[in-house]
């Protein structure tokens, strides 16, 4: 019983899930009023991709990818490769997250509120 | 309300029933799926002859796709130029966070500080160095361990950030103003690619640590340009978090808890 | 308990806070739940035995949680 | 040195950018004359690179001197090696334009503003070069980031659209960082070159067509296309003075040259589901021709006239990619290059009369080719080149597209292209009329000008835009011949 939970869940239970929580993450950007939930809501979108890269270089029964004298065949380590590029979408979700913020506060000094309704109907009398 | 519910639910169903009808992506785990076969493996055998680093992550990270690192630094210095551009600060915003001049001018009160205890401005200092310490060490050790350039400066811009929100009315250890802290950005990226540009100069591609000009042994030569790009990414990061974090606080104006 | 079962609960949690991040009325809360989303991403890294993205999301997790948090101040905690 | 070209073009902006902060507290334009060096050699390089590329064949150059599929490359072909030599070009120009918009408030500011511009101009001649899928979405996060702040920086509505296209932006960058991943997930490598020979294999047929539909959507929603335009207009109009031209004529291209490179280098035309993706991508460009056309006519603000022309000119470098056959794709090429001068010339203008008159209605624009006769002339030289009038670059790529449209047989997408020229005519016209015809109705210098029409700075990269307008309509049986050897491989 257990093994067959966790073959439906390593051939698409996972992929289902990380697709969800992204799906979830363009949701909330496109139905939440309020601006600072939206950038949340970006930024969870992003770790669900990552998610899904780091879940693509899985090995079942590896190590993590640091070299260890005895073991030298390829089949033992995590794939290395996923994880470094998902350094680069972290960052690049920071440094996003850093622009947005600014953008935010001078949209609140501008408009008085971060309430989409508000900015909208303020940025007609401009 | 509701609306949004039902959203939910269509996402959920479509989601599931898309899911199921397709199997383009391999089962979690078994390592013989594509992705691992063919360029990661060349990556775990080949690592250590190569770049002489035990950590496969920073090995492909540094040496192996060194450019895309030089290019997530470049993301963040833009972010925090960006950040600089449009917070650019009037100078009548008043700010609490700022210092008070009379502490700059080398002539500390005896620990005055906002709830009147004297021991926490002694501890954050004590907190703020152990941070720091604990960064050299993650930077020292990015090739054997899990750590590297980017964890180093944000730890070492944690340090700052801890230092500057618990104690505001103590010096920092490091006061660095925002235009500085762009300008050191800067200087981090530079630090990058000045390496990789050494290695044009010298005859090799670009980032190829094998031309360095330093007379070692082929071997340390990508010890040392590994470490070269590790501190030129630490600078960089730690500089950009500090940025934007000073942009922000100066245009965010806490009047309203001073006691 | 496989890492594969860890992994599902674990993403079943982001899921959940996802959706309390865009149910919620008060900001301070919402930004709460996202730090501890950004401690269960890094506890998925962990089990995913990804240690180097585990210990950068930690460190950019309290980072971004921090800059949320000051620009809190400046907006009102009221939200649609 | 030559064989360092490619990965010089894309360092040097870099450089320029990461130390003009530094520099500025040295002296106030240190900074950007280091940019200015920077950009200016990163241009002649350019110009170096694609005459060695045409004399002996693609470049390629590993970064970090390992073999081919284990380090990042780039690869130089014709193709992009004209399209980086444009996006040089432009970014010198604009560079020059920003002169005018200079605030001397802060060093700080000085600075960041050609620094901003300088890392904008490398993230796109970075994305043009890359022979690397992951490579390419780092520089066009790059590239989205300096935009944001670029848009950002035109006043209080621009913040708003900045935000809003900053989330759109982000989904488009997620959903193409999935398709990487797919795409890795099916062939092991990120090298395209690598990836395609594997594809060719074949039995990865479903996990490309998710990979493909995902990058449609997410390119498309960078480049404007069609369904996902809404960003556009509002960013177009409320972006910065200066770097209006670089957002408008040559961001929104390149994630177009992006998906060509990805659907005929990479997937190639024999991949199973290919003609029914190109039937719904010719339905997005059919309707997105008709609209922006039909949306432009109606506006007074001449840049938000622009903004929906230019989902129009999207719809044209789109064309040549479904239609497929390789004249039609160096004639889509040839309108790509010859776009960025065009719609930068015009957002050039629009600028112009506003830093000039205040002014960006266009009913109130009368009579002033009397008092700016270089913008005018731009105005007519880049009006009759959008509709497609002979000596101009315009006429020729759209007669390639269509001559490529009969030898295909897709009757359909010449007819719908005569239509919307003729769209672009109502509208280009009713510019021309206003600037020739009406009534004078007496705008005075909002700033005082010392002499003559405009800044310097403001008029050499207009009348570099009139020139090239031109020269590339001369120049256009060259530059198909330069493109078509490496289209003919590749084309349907």
């Amino acid at each position: 019983m257990m093994t067959g939970i966790e073959q439906f869940l390593a051939d698409k239970g996972i992929y289902y899930l990380t697709f969800l929580l992204l799906s979830f993450g363009v949701y909330g950007i496109i139905a939440c009023k309020n601006y600072m939930k939206k950038l949340i809501c970006m930024n969870i979108m992003q770790v669900a991709a990552i998610v899904f890269f780091l879940s693509l270089g899985q090995k079942k029964g590896a190590t993590i990818p640091v070299l260890i004298e005895g073991l030298t065949n390829a089949d033992s380590y995590i794939n290395p490769l996923t994880h470094a590029l998902m350094l680069t979408a972290i960052v690049v979700s920071l440094g996003t997250t850093g622009v947005g913020l600014a953008l935010l506060t001078r949209i609140r000094e501008k408009f008085g509120s971060v309430e989409e309704d508000d900015i909208i109907r303020r940025q007609n009398k401009l | 309300m509701m609306r949004k519910v039902i959203g939910i639910i269509v996402i959920i169903v479509g989601l599931g029933y898309v899911f199921m009808s397709f199997d383009f992506l391999p089962v979690i785990g078994d390592s013989t799926a594509p992705a691992h076969t063919h360029v990661s493996d060349y990556y775990i055998e080949n690592a250590l002859r190569d770049t002489h680093s035990p950590n496969l992550v920073t090995a492909v990270l540094a040496d192996y796709r060194g450019f895309d690192t030089l290019l997530e630094t470049t993301v963040m210095f833009s972010a925090g130029v960006c950040a600089v551009m449009i917070l650019g600060s009037k100078s009548h915003i008043r700010n609490r966070f700022l210092v008070p001049k009379k502490i700059l001018k080398g002539k500390p009160e005896p620990g005055v500080s906002a709830y009147k205890t004297v021991n926490k401005d002694v501890m954050v200092t004590l907190i703020a160095i152990m941070i720091l310490l604990y960064a050299i060490y993650v930077l020292l050790h990015g090739e054997v361990g899990p750590g590297g350039g980017f964890q180093a400066g944000a730890l070492m811009a944690l340090s700052y950030i801890v230092s500057m929100m618990i104690a505001p009315d103590t010096r920092p250890l490091f006061s660095l103003s925002k235009a500085n802290a762009a300008a050191l950005a800067g200087i981090g990226v530079f630090i990058y690619a000045f390496t990789g540009l050494l290695t044009v100069f010298n005859g090799g591609m670009f980032l190829e640590y094998g031309r360095l000009p330093f007379p070692v042994s082929n071997e340390y030569l990508h010890t040392i340009g590994i470490m070269l790009i590790e501190v030129g990414v630490t600078i960089g990061v730690m500089a950009t978090i500090i940025t934007i974090l000073k942009a922000i606080i100066e245009r965010v104006r806490f009047d309203d808890d001073r006691d | 308990m496989s890492p594969l079962i860890i992994e599902a609960i674990l993403l079943l949690a982001l899921i959940a806070i996802t959706l309390a991040v865009i149910f919620n009325r008060d900001l301070l809360i919402v930004i709460i739940t996202y730090c501890a989303f950004s401690f269960i991403a890094m506890f998925l890294y962990i089990v995913m035995s990804s240690p180097d993205v585990a210990f950068t999301e930690a460190v950019i997790g309290v980072i971004s949680t921090i800059y949320f948090i000051i620009t809190l101040r400046k907006i009102d905690r009221r939200c649609k | 040195m030559i064989q360092h070209y490619p990965a010089l073009v894309v360092i040097l902006p870099l450089c320029g950018a990461a130390l003009s902060l530094a520099l500025t507290k040295i002296h106030l334009h240190l900074g950007r004359n280091v940019i200015f060096l920077s950009m200016a050699l990163s241009f002649y390089m350019s110009i170096m690179q694609l005459r060695n590329v045409v004399i002996n064949g693609p470049m390629e150059y590993r970064f970090g001197g390992y073999a081919i599929p284990y380090s990042i490359e780039f690869r130089i072909d014709t193709v992009n090696g004209l399209v980086v030599a444009m996006v040089a070009l432009m970014g010198l120009i604009t560079a020059f334009y920003c002169i005018s918009g200079e605030i001397r408030s802060e060093k700080l500011k000085v600075g960041g503003a050609y620094a901003v511009v300088a890392l904008f101009v490398a993230g796109m001649l970075g994305n043009a070069s890359s022979a690397d899928a992951f490579n390419m979405y780092v520089f066009l996060e790059i590239t989205a980031l300096a935009a944001y702040c670029l848009i950002a920086l035109g006043g209080n509505r621009g913040m708003v659209a900045a935000f809003r296209y900053m989330l759109v932006g982000t989904i488009a960058g997620t959903f193409y960082l999935l398709g990487v991943g797919i795409l890795y997930s099916a062939t092991g490598t990120l090298n395209m070159q690598d990836m395609s020979i594997i594809i060719q294999q074949g039995g990865k047929d479903e996990a490309v067509l998710v990979a493909l539909c995902l990058m449609i959507a997410g390119l498309g929603i960078k480049s404007a296309l069609f369904p996902f335009h809404g960003w556009q207009p509002s960013a177009h109009t409320h972006e910065e003075r200066g770097s209006a031209a670089l957002i408008a004529g040559v961001m929104v291209k390149i994630p177009v040259y992006m998906l060509f490179r990805f659907v005929y280098c990479v997937f190639g035309t024999n991949f199973k589901y290919m003609q029914q993706i190109l039937i719904v991508l010719g339905i997005f460009v059919g309707i997105g021709m008709m609209y922006g056309s039909i949306r432009a006519i109606g506006q007074t603000n001449m840049k938000k006239l622009l903004a929906y022309s230019s989902i129009t000119q999207t719809s044209y470098f789109m064309l040549g990619i479904v239609i497929g056959s390789p004249v039609a794709l160096a004639g889509s090429l040839l309108h790509f290059i010859g776009d960025a001068f065009i719609k930068g010339g015009l957002f050039y203008c629009a600028g112009a009369i506003k830093y000039k008159f205040g002014t960006v209605n266009i009913d109130n624009f009368g009579r002033i080719y009397k008092k700016m006769p270089v913008t005018s002339a731009l105005i007519v030289a880049g009006a009759l080149s959008m509709i497609g009038i002979p000596p101009t670059v315009g006429f020729f790529s759209k007669w390639y597209i269509a001559m490529g449209a009969i030898q295909t047989g897709k009757y359909i997408f010449v007819i719908l292209l005569i239509i919307s020229s003729l769209l672009n005519a109502i509208y280009f016209f009713k510019i021309i009329e206003k600037i020739f015809m009406s009534k004078d109705k007496g705008l005075e210098d909002v700033r005082p000008v010392k002499k003559g029409e405009l800044p310097w700075s403001m008029l050499v990269p207009m009348s570099v835009c009139i020139v090239v307008i031109f020269l590339l309509g001369f120049l256009n049986v060259k530059i198909i011949n330069m493109v078509l050897p490496l289209l003919k491989g590749v084309g349907m």
